[in-house]
């Protein structure tokens, strides 16, 4: 399928050597939603949350120390950004890099908290992040080996031939476990009980986001 | 039914997900045995075959792709050349001093190339350098995580960071881990007492 | 010359044999051991950089096998210190 | 001459090579995936998922192009990476459950070898000028190395966290450098010289850091006496 | 007769060797003293290569990570003999508590 029939017409491309940004509608809608959630979280406050404490009437305030909502805004920033390069990449590898980026990111926007179970699941999502390198990097260098190219404006052209398909499932099982959906959603939805939410929405924005990018470039090169 | 219950349970503990993840992608990797694999013999970038530069005696042996210093290109093939000016020049370029130790031994071919110039400085700066980028950008993410958790949990910086609230945080603690044992001692007695009415 | 493709196969076949001897060999209950083990693995990889002539990854490579196991290492004694049953 | 050197095509060895290549990453991969999946202790499963990277660079490797080379570093790199951040988020987990509020000291080393005093300054200076010829991943990697060997080598305990962040700002500097290098190869072409060298140094500068604070965070864990 | 033992034989040969020893050995000094004839025959392979420099490294490198090998295992060889002596590490954190209280006026 041709880039053409999906995003709409190409309005223009970055070119930088043989990495080319190319920039269609509906890329470049996505590119800017995340942009604006980037902005928005990068200028919102945390809440605190309030736990009753277990036998007792008190209550156990949760909140964000400053050096700790330092660290988490400037990575959450960091995966904004790094979700809006991934939205606009015209080049596979380049695609999975800012894949990796934002796994090693998530783990970090979580890694900053005191809670055990939290700090537990960041330590199994992060092992499934580097287990992920292998179908990353691996359904990449399959995918050009099979084809002698790493464009997508390449591999739209090319008529999809099964070692092919078999590198683009690779990858597609390495997506799903770096963006923890369906069987894999355990790992990431105990990240999110940590205090300070706006950070904690640019994990889940990030994965949202990579998904629906990662189906519209299988539908271009299949 | 319970067992799929017991499935989705399983499923909602974090420990098992990376088990699962490494059972899915180990059958599918097994799949990749039954499916035609080849090498498409087309690609960009190629290389001269192993060893070949070696036994023909170039000075830079495995990394010699043609050109002059400053003179003329070297051979590069990208993917789009149209958008780099000036392919094939840092390909070809070497430093002063590597071109001394060119001069002087024919096997140091790897560390020549290696110097600023050459064909994978070519790739890596300028044609895919944006992947750079990206690649060193995870490295300093990685390594800013690492050393705050570092600096502000795991090494030991007592003498540095505020004793009052490390000590404050151990009176807490030890707070409930008494007002725990008072607790234990309250039910011991209560059971205590409840034997001995009865 | 001496064949080529036979060092390719001696790559591969210490790297299966170190992955299969970190994965089920003796003794690698203990993490020591297997972190020690993945050693063998890993010159298999690199005599297979070797042999495709990719010098300039195996330099890294050896460079970056170095850093991972004194972090693996770190991680070992210092969860045996702390007593954590992990 | 030369270019006649340079095929049209990948030449027959990597193609003839290339299945053999890739099925073997494909058992290796299998193997450690295998045997995450049987595993139960944390610090085992990060151990074995090294074994997985090392599968992919197999994979990667495979290829056989200088592409698939310049491919293998970022990998690389990207490996090192992510086991640093997991570990620490490990051993501080840990901390957290022993116990929320003290700090750890870990337990100072006796011993004394002969080659951790006469050795270091040697080793650590050939890497370290061998490091800074090379430039790039790879001198960062090797004068890293260099720096490492040299920080373990000391017997001073630790530094104060104004030099870690100090060390830290030098690298988050070079990484800037490099940027600009690369914006010039695009907006300036007629200075790819200057572009050249900024980024290698950049990357140079980069790494090498990096590699040389883990170093220091080494240098608390065998502290000597 | 004996033309066969030239570099490359030599260097696979320690490769078998190291790797099949690595292996089996039991005790960890064992496996370095092994790791290190493993690598030994890795740098013979770079020099049948002819890559030198490569080999000057590897040379330079070696002797690093069995450096790093020994002192990890001689700490953490230590503090499993010292986790032999006083195996509760719960006691410790225990007596720190108490410190702390002590000090604290608590």
């Amino acid at each position: 399928m041709l880039i053409e029939d999906l995003g709409g017409n190409i309005l223009g491309t970055i070119p930088l050597g043989d990495i080319v940004l190319y920039l269609n509608p509906l890329h470049l809608f996505l590119f800017v939603t995340i942009l604006l959630f980037t902005a928005l979280i990068s200028i919102s406050r945390t809440e605190t949350q309030v736990e009753a404490m277990f036998g007792s009437l008190d209550e156990n305030k949760v909140a964000v120390g400053l050096k700790e909502f330092k660290q988490r805004r400037f990575l959450a920033i960091i995966c904004g950004i790094a979700t809006a390069g991934a939205m606009i990449t015209g080049d596979l590898f380049n695609f999975t890099l800012f894949m990796a980026l934002i796994g090693i990111v998530n783990i970090g926007i979580v890694s900053a908290v005191k809670q055990v179970d939290v700090l537990n699941s960041a330590y199994q999502y992060g092992l499934i992040a580097m287990m992920c390198g292998l179908p990353l990097f691996g359904g990449a260098a399959i995918i050009l080996a099979a084809t002698g190219t790493l464009s997508l404006f390449e591999l739209a052209s090319i008529p999809a031939n099964p070692m092919m398909i078999f590198g683009a499932l690779v990858m597609l099982v390495g997506v799903a476990g770096e963006s923890g959906i369906a069987p894999f959603f355990a790992s990431k939805a105990e990240m999110f009980r940590t205090p300070g939410s706006p950070f904690i929405l640019i994990i889940h924005l990030s994965s949202l986001f990579i998904i629906v990018r990662f189906v519209e470039i299988l539908l271009t090169i299949l | 039914m319970p067992k799929i219950a017991k499935l989705w349970n399983k499923l909602a503990n974090p420990k098992n997900i990376p088990r699962l993840f490494a059972v899915i992608l180990g059958l599918l990797l097994i799949v990749g045995f039954i499916i035609p694999m080849g090498l498409n013999t087309d690609q960009i970038y190629i290389r001269p075959a192993p060893q070949s530069q070696m036994d023909a005696g170039l000075a830079i042996a495995p990394y010699d792709r043609g050109g002059e210093v400053l003179v003329s290109p070297g051979v590069t093939e990208a993917q789009y050349p149209e958008n780099s000016k000036n392919l094939g020049w840092i390909n070809s370029y070497m430093t002063p001093i590597a071109e001394l130790l060119k001069a002087l031994s024919p096997y140091f071919g790897t560390s020549i190339c290696a110097s600023p110039g050459g064909l994978i400085d070519e790739i890596l700066y300028y044609t895919r350098g944006f992947d750079t980028i990206l690649e060193s950008s995870i490295l300093m993410m990685a390594f800013i995580i690492a050393s705050w958790l570092a600096i502000n949990f795991t090494i030991d910086r007592k003498e540095e960071r505020d004793i009052k609230e490390d000590v404050k945080r151990a009176i807490a603690s030890s707070d409930r881990i008494a007002n725990e044992v008072e607790e234990s001692n309250r039910k011991a007695r209560e059971k205590q007492a409840k034997k001995e009415f009865r | 010359m001496f064949n080529l493709a036979i060092w390719v196969y001696l790559g591969l076949a210490l790297t299966l044999f170190g992955s299969l001897a970190t994965v089920w060999g003796p003794g690698v209950k203990d993490p020591v051991i297997r972190t020690i083990n993945t050693e063998v693995a890993s010159v298999g990889v690199s005599l297979i950089l070797l042999t495709y002539n990719s010098t300039l990854a195996l330099l890294t490579l050896i460079a970056t096998t170095i850093i991972v196991t004194l972090i693996l290492f770190r991680a070992i004694s210092r969860l045996e210190e702390m007593g954590a049953d992990v | 001459m030369v270019a006649s050197v340079i095929p049209q095509f990948v030449p027959a060895f990597y193609s003839s090579m290339y299945t053999t290549a890739l099925y073997g990453g494909l058992i290796v991969a299998f193997i450690g995936l295998i045997g995450i999946a049987m595993e139960k202790r944390d610090i085992q499963i990060l151990i074995l998922t090294d074994l997985v990277g090392l599968a992919m660079l197999i994979v990667v490797a495979a290829v056989g192009t200088d592409l698939s080379e310049a491919l293998i570093l970022p990998g690389l790199v990207v490996e090192l990476a992510e086991i640093m951040a997991i570990s620490e988020i490990l051993i501080s987990r840990e901390m957290r459950k022993v116990d929320e509020g003290t700090s750890f000291t870990p337990m100072p080393l006796k011993i004394d070898m002969e080659i951790m005093t006469t050795a270091p300054n040697f080793i650590a200076l050939i890497l370290i000028a061998y490091g800074v010829f090379l430039s790039g991943f790879t001198g960062g990697a090797v004068a890293g190395g260099g720096i490492v060997i040299y920080v373990l080598s000391r017997k001073v305990r630790g530094l104060p966290i104004f030099v870690l962040d100090g060390v830290g700002a030098i690298s988050g500097i070079s990484w800037c450098l490099w940027i600009i290098g690369f914006i010039f190869f695009f907006l300036l072409p007629q200075y790819w010289l200057l572009s050249l060298f900024l980024a290698a140094l950049g990357l140079l500068l980069k790494v090498a850091s990096k590699i040389g604070l883990i170093g220091i965070l080494m240098r608390e864990e065998y502290g000597r006496k | 007769m004996l033309e066969f033992i030239d570099i490359t034989t030599v260097s696979m040969a320690l490769m078998i060797i190291g790797a099949i020893g690595v292996v089996l050995l039991k005790k960890p000094l064992d496996k370095v003293i092994m790791v290190s004839v493993l690598e030994a025959g890795l740098f013979l392979a770079i020099v049948s290569f002819k890559y030198l420099d490569v080999a000057f490294l590897t040379a330079v490198l070696d002797p690093l990570s069995i450096i790093v090998f020994l002192l990890a295992l001689i700490k953490i060889n230590n503090v499993r003999k010292s986790k032999l002596d006083d195996h509760s590490s719960l006691d410790k954190v225990n007596y720190i508590i108490e410190n702390e209280n002590s000090k604290g006026g608590k």
